[in-house]
């Protein structure tokens, strides 16, 4: 491991970093709060010729991600990022990456969306785009983007789906915190250049995505949902290699705090599972056996994982910070209970959401939730 | 974990005064967490920034509810500043030419208006107080001064920088507690 | 002088047993563009009736890498593209000459939905070439209106004909201030072939406009596609010229149109060859809709010769 | 970063007759006469099938959908259409 | 009830006989395979003058619901259709329409999704926009399709939130199908013309969708989700008065077939779910207690309906026809565990993926899926 | 002669205490407009700074039925409002005149992500006023380059300045041959106040550009506002211009300079006094730079001069 | 149809200070001498913030964010901009 | 439930002919059925349509693997649209001047298109099979010729329909069935 250096970033200039150190070829972006950030960091990155990349500054989001995906269907490694109504923009476009396969990472800075207007996180901008066939990982510290969007790319480029690395608009994004970059060369171990097996070459003319035949067209929609579910042993590896090389370590899949004795558990993703691990120590003051467990990965949803972490007749606290329309509370709660179905039935979900359009989430008042909702 | 809340107007400097508490924090051999809060408000309006110091991992990503400091960069805001919160025995720092002890607050004051005039330290909007506030924040905090100035003069390499030492040191030597 | 016939390369990018109608104008005009261009090029697509004849998966009747991207998409992926190729060169990772990288697009992904990121590559400048083979209609679903559909035209969007002139896009594509700027069609493909030679070779932003008659949408004889492309030339209907860095040059015939060297050939025939307006011109009102199609011809042709003279 | 799976990409080859055998939508028959024909080109140029030798013109049948074009834009009247017979 | 009349037409020709029946003021629109024939049928109506409405043909499926919500504001009815990629390419005022709480009805012709192109019918398009807080039907008939149009009206005007009627590409919209059309007089009793109490009125100026902070943001998005769940006894109305007027039934949130003594239960949506009645006979000869149940009402989930619907210990086979990328097996499976868990211990889900890109869905296919099922 | 100060109407739409930055020019000309328009209006707006400075729900700083729309979607959301009201009329639902119905869009919501629905709404010729207040850069998330941003600009995305030049989106909208097209800018609100009495009361599109000095995003002192407006137009930065049925006339004082009558000032003073250029001018390159900038301008007279002769 | 839920809709209404107490932003304030205005209207025309009475040429301090606009255009020089005294 | 597959050639008017079809079930008093198949074929290329006729409600919607019936409107389509599918003892109808007929399977014969010739039926790609055909068919699944007549003049009220009439009826009254 070759020495480390440790400076204070926002998470959107982490994030810049992990461009940097990721030696992207192209990144396409336009302007949105709270992502905007990323965007300025990387383009003055390029202009001073710090990162050897192309900077295409387009005119809206779906254009964002349609130059991305060509870009990297011409063979490059590509990165963008976006927020809230940006990322609804590019919906139509999300599903074909990963329809045509093709490895982009992009941030989402985690923002709530139109309408009305809000500029502040919550979830429902990424967890909307949970039926597009994108891998996502939540992230809950600055430290965690740098290091998420490595293992991203690495992810990515190994099963040809693209990635989307989430944290929190502001409490994240703006938030100026301790971090270590490792050095490049160890980078370099852990990511090598892209190198896919197809591209757009007139060498060996061939096409992308033609009319297909439901015959044709079926198996591949097979292979995409079979190989996001694939890429969990690789987003385990990634982790270990990454912290092998670099000695930093976010978990895996999954995260988790006094989770081994608890009784109460706390469910949830982002900086507010950051936030939950003092709400847990508040609640261990009070005697309340509590614990933490925290998606990393949110898309392939950890399901075994998570069904080996819960200890016994644990209550399950989740607490969404997104609405599952047409269902009472939250998407994370909803697929919680999809795959405990007839293989937990000793647990009990119990469900708020919380944090929406930026609500302020402290470590008391998350405890004085978890609390409440014991004697519901 | 020591948490401060920064209460200003847009335009003062707020967030750069809790980049410079973060700074230092880690300048100090611990952890530091700055994180302004982010509105649509415009030049002149009411602004707030959140700053922790930790010697271990800060997890906390929220706003302040109740921090142990509050710094008042206008002495228009004490009250609704220290109605927003603050923990009991919580400490005030208060820019004002002077002030009056806050109720059951330790209260500190400093002029960093003035400071800022003399040392010349100015922008669009009038003098650039956050400077002086910083040197005297960090003397409230107990941070050694040595550690106060690397961490200027490392924002600010060459002449600015110095500049800035000079108000900052004035301030971290001039800050009172305000008797009761 | 246009490239005569018989000089035109043998290469051909367009296979055979494709699955495009018989006498495709849109198959025709990129059999030639493909002589032009060579096989060393990226081809981009948004759907359209060039994606239904392209083939389905796994067979491909282009001789070009190619990529469907969406709809609205051509002008941002090609940029993508171009600057990926062009990277990848300076990076080391691509020997040899960069491709052409080159859009091939309907009109409806031109004029409506793909207009805007086209509009914003041309801003910025983009290296690459947009393709519009323009039938005047959303062909591939059936015919509906589309901002390139005349005035006066039926379409099953606009049963008793469309209100509305179309856009003069090949002139808005020039007020964008970019290198080239080229209109063709099928009846003359010296023309289009040199056309696209050039822009081959002229870095930046290129735009190329070809018109398609298309004898589904149009509703005539398919075997008269070539007829109809020259009609519409020799009527008016379609002005030929070009624009390098924004000088526009008019070609032959419409240059002797244009120089009043020659009468526009009045609009009667060619409309009344076609079923897209025919069909409305039974009823007493027949008179004033081809005057007003005609009207539409005649300020066009006039305004043209007259921007034609803007040489700054 | 290499790729562990052969990801199954909707991919397409160059081939001839992608649109199949398109010969078969021949309603009417394209036929040269090589007496009147003066190798004018004209009728390669325009064919969109491409199915048309320009030295010989000869029309590979496999592919030609019999769409006219050709016998339309001859200046020489050397190709005719005729009926296909089934 | 008045005369009724009966004449052959296509589903997309029913639809558009729909929109007639309501009295439609506005209907923007754009072409997409196997929507466009609803459009071409609506342009000549209103050409005709058969219909006084407004066709607005825009320039891409952004811009349709872009024009749609805001017609919709300015207090008129409004209709419009699309499928796959139209509807993708809509996500982002999808979120618009149903945070602003805006009453448009729209068709979604289902059809799967690029990449790679097809043409051919499965539910990705409409299950991928689960999120964004519209209320979904499935229809599963030319004539449902047209009877739903008119009772989503109905319940979009009185709960304000958006409503999207799905049906099959091809297998409903272009399937040639007796339809009978009640009296006039009878659809304007069963649907009078729209009273928003609020619209864009100079007479009372106020204005839709600033910025909004958490405080006033989260209270809308709770009340969102409140009222999508509080439709649902709406919809149950809907199906009643219009049965009471027209004679009509298709269900109201379900519609099951030869449940009662069921133990192997088909559980589907659409024009599969017409096909499984003939799959069910077949199973029943065999011998096999087979039965039917269809959520005619997807979203809001008719969880407490198909709780009471479904036999004691029966095996519940789910046929998706989409993927819940990052779990085995599709979404209505998913959704149904997540309902059921905790509540309904006795249930045995199954699920199978079938029919996607178009695959044709044959009773004897079906069935012996089905039987293949039951003995994993 | 432009209306007179004086003779103003005291109507006011934009209300004190709003949300917007001291000295902010949107709001300036906002004022000017709502004055013409009157109250009887229907305003859209997407994302911008006008949004941010609307203030916050419940609160409302204009004095019109408002509606926040998606980004990309004034151009086909403002159709959607005209052609309800007209319809809600014609069915005898709507009492009384029809509403005004007008975009209120900045330059990124009009050059680039907004210029789809708005060239596709001037196709149709939907009866709306589109206006586009120009502020030359994406200021509401901090001044980024967009379509509108002229070249040599200092912006957070383009931190050494932009490469390309504006697009002359005006002129696109008058190729769009739509009724009206007109340029303003703050410092003359007589004009301003005019154009948009002329705009309202002409049925079909009407585009309406204000030029909008922001000291935000351009860098100088904001009591400035007003005389950067002013030197944008003497040194014909800005040209103000009118076009009814396609024919464009000049206003004062540009007329003067287009026809030659008063030298166009020079445009070191103008960029000088903004901090987006002269933090580039420091260096060795700074002429070249000027120059650069300069031959813009020159050249952007010199194409309207001409293009104004054309008055088919 | 009619609503029977009251929609909870985010409709906002018109009102003075809806971007709050504007006036306190103000670093400086505009201050008119009456003897010097020849009541031209320039700085009520350019006010971004309609604060100012055409007629009386007087300003609501409420609102004014002392941007300093009208001073920099009152052509008599009649308003000056002074420090706002906290 | 009676399901019939047609097979022919884009532009021989396939869809129409199952709409008439479908039609006339409606006329005959009972359910009908039209159900095309559509792809990205241009004209001369392979085309299918199932037709479902019932007493009952129909809520088939998949395309008719093992039809009662199949229509064969081109000679050339004869041996692949039986391996399409057709049930066991299922019915053939083929359109040509004289057929064969086919293994285990019922076999009618008509020559569409030398009554279309007759009639004067034509369209850009020659004679007018369908209604011909359409009259065939129509013999062959016993529906009443005057439910048939009376199906083509609801579609075409008027003369076309008048010169329609003649050739289905024709083609009704001389369809046969070949002999094995
Ligand atoms: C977002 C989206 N909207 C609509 C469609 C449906 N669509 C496919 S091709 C086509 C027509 C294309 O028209 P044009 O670009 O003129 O090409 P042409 O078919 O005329 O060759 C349409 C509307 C689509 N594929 N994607
Ligand atoms: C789809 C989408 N993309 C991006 C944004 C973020 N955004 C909000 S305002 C804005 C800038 C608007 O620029 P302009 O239209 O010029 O108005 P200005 O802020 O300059 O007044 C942007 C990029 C958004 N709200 N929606
Ligand atoms: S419809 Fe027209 S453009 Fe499309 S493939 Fe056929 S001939 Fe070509
Ligand atoms: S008929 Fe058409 S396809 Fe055949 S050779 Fe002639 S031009 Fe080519
Ligand atoms: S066009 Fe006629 S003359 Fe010319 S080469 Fe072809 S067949 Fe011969
Ligand atoms: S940034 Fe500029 S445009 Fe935006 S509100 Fe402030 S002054 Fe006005
Ligand atoms: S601008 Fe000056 S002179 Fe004119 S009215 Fe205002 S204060 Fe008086
Ligand atoms: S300072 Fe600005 S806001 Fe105040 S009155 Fe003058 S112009 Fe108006
Ligand atoms: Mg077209
Ligand atoms: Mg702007």
């Amino acid at each position: 491991m070759k020495a480390a250096q440790v400076r204070m970033e926002t998470g959107a200039y982490a994030a810049a970093l992990a461009v940097k150190s990721a030696r992207v070829d192209v990144v396409p972006g336009y302007p949105i709060t709270p992502q905007t950030s990323i965007m300025e960091a990387v383009a003055g990155m390029v202009e001073s010729g710090e990162l050897n990349a192309r900077f295409i500054p387009v005119e809206g989001e779906h254009s964002v991600l349609a130059a991305a995906v060509a870009a990297s269907a011409a063979g490059a490694r590509v990165f963008t990022a976006t927020s809230a109504n940006g990322l609804l923009y590019m919906h139509e476009v999300l599903h074909m990456a990963s329809g045509g396969r093709l490895p982009v990472v992009m941030c989402n800075v985690n923002r709530g969306i139109f309408a009305p207007w809000t500029l502040w996180a919550d979830h429902q901008d990424s967890m909307a785009q949970r039926d597009t066939g994108w891998i996502q990982y939540h992230c809950s510290s600055n430290q965690e983007v740098f290091n998420t969007i490595l293992q991203a790319f690495r992810v990515a480029e190994q099963i040809n789906i693209p990635v989307m690395v989430n944290f929190d608009g502001f409490a994240i994004s703006h938030c100026l915190m301790p971090l270590t970059l490792p050095a490049q060369e160890d980078i370099d171990r852990f990511l090598p250049p892209h190198e896919p097996e197809w591209r757009l070459d007139p060498a060996h003319p061939s096409s992308f995505s033609n009319v297909t035949m439901a015959a044709e067209y079926a198996p591949f929609r097979q292979m995409l949902s079979d190989d996001i579910l694939a890429s969990i042993p690789l987003v385990k590896q990634a982790a270990q290699e990454y912290k092998d090389i670099t000695g930093m370590w976010d978990g895996d899949t999954i995260d988790t705090y006094r989770l081994e004795d608890a009784e109460v558990v706390a469910f949830a993703v982002n900086s507010m599972a950051a936030e939950l691990r003092l709400s847990v120590d508040i609640l261990r003051e009070q005697g309340i056996k509590a614990g933490l467990l925290r998606p990393r990965l949110y898309i392939p949803f950890p399901a075994e994982d998570i069904i080996k972490a819960l200890p016994q007749n644990a209550q399950v606290m989740v607490l969404d910070r997104n609405y599952n329309f047409g269902h009472p509370g939250g998407i994370l709660a909803s697929e919680l209970k999809s795959v405990l179905f007839g293989r937990r039935n000793d647990i009990t979900i119990k469900n708020r959401v919380i944090g929406i359009g930026g609500i302020d989430l402290t470590r008391r008042f998350m405890a004085d939730e978890i609390r409440a909702m014991m004697n519901e | 974990m020591l948490e401060l809340r920064i209460n200003g107007f847009g335009g003062q400097g707020s967030v750069t005064l809790a980049h410079l508490l973060a700074q230092a924090a880690l300048e100090n051999g611990e952890q530091g967490q700055a994180l302004p809060f982010f509105g649509v408000e415009r030049r002149g309006a009411p602004v707030r920034a959140a700053v922790r110091m930790s010697p271990t991992t800060i997890h906390a990503h929220s706003q302040c509810e109740l921090p142990n400091y509050v710094v008042v960069m206008s002495e228009k805001l004490t009250e609704a500043a220290v109605n927003e919160g603050i923990s009991d025995c919580g400490t005030v720092i208060i820019n004002a030419p002077h002030a009056a002890a806050i109720a059951k607050h330790t209260t500190w004051q400093i002029d960093a208006d003035a400071i800022a005039h003399e040392a010349e330290l100015f922008s669009a909007d009038g003098p650039l107080i956050n400077i002086p506030l910083f040197g005297a924040v960090c003397r409230v905090l107990n941070i050694p001064q040595n550690i106060m100035e690397q961490t200027i003069l490392n924002k600010w390499p060459g002449n600015s920088g110095k500049r800035n030492l000079g108000a900052a040191g004035k301030a971290y030597n001039t800050v009172k507690q305000v008797s009761v | 002088m246009a490239t005569s016939i018989k000089k035109l390369p043998d290469n051909e990018q367009v296979l055979s047993g494709n699955g495009a109608c018989g006498g495709c104008p849109a198959t025709m005009a990129l059999r030639i563009v493909g002589k032009a261009l060579g096989p060393n090029a990226i081809m981009l697509l948004t759907p359209a009736c060039a994606v239904a004849s392209m083939g389905m998966t796994p067979r491909l009747a282009y001789n070009w890498p190619c990529i469907n991207i969406t709809f609205a998409s051509a002008g941002s992926s090609a940029s993508g593209i171009s600057n990926a190729v062009e990277i990848m060169k300076e990076k080391g990772r691509l020997q040899g000459e960069l491709p052409t990288v080159f859009s091939w697009v309907g009109d409806g992904g031109t004029y409506d939905i793909g207009f805007q990121a086209l509009s914003a590559a041309a801003e910025r400048n983009e290296n690459i070439i947009h393709f519009c083979y323009n039938n005047e209609a959303y062909s591939n679903t059936g015919i509906q209106r589309s901002g390139a559909t005349p005035r006066g035209t039926w379409t099953t969007t606009t049963p008793t004909g469309k209100r509305q002139p179309k856009k003069n896009m090949a002139q808005l594509m020039l007020e964008h201030n970019i290198p080239y700027v080229a209109t063709a069609t099928v009846a003359y493909p010296g023309d289009l072939y040199d056309k696209v030679v050039k822009a081959k070779n002229i870095r930046g932003m290129k735009y190329i406009e070809i018109l398609a008659p298309c004898y589904l949408g149009w509703q005539f004889d398919m075997a008269e596609t070539v007829q109809l492309s020259r009609m519409a030339v020799r009527s008016g209907a379609w002005l030929l010229w070009e624009a390098e860095n924004g000088k526009i040059s008019f070609n032959s015939p419409t240059s002797l149109i244009i120089n009043g060297k020659k009468e526009a050939a009045p609009v009667d025939e060619y409309v009344m060859k076609q079923g897209r307006f025919n069909r409305l011109l039974k009823g007493p009102d027949a008179p004033e809709r081809i005057a007003e199609i005609q009207g539409d011809i005649d300020h066009q042709i006039a305004f043209m010769r007259e921007r034609a003279k803007i040489t700054i | 970063m290499k790729s562990v799976t052969k990801a199954y990409r909707p991919i397409s080859w160059p081939m001839m007759g992608a649109g199949g055998d398109t010969g078969s939508w021949r309603v009417h028959r394209p036929v040269v006469d090589p007496q009147i024909c003066n190798r004018c080109q004209f009728c390669w140029v325009y064919c969109p099938e491409a199915v048309i030798d320009r030295n010989e013109i000869t029309i590979d049948y496999r592919y030609c959908k019999g769409c006219g074009v050709c016998a339309t834009e001859c200046p020489t009247g050397a190709i005719t259409m005729v009926k296909e017979e089934d």
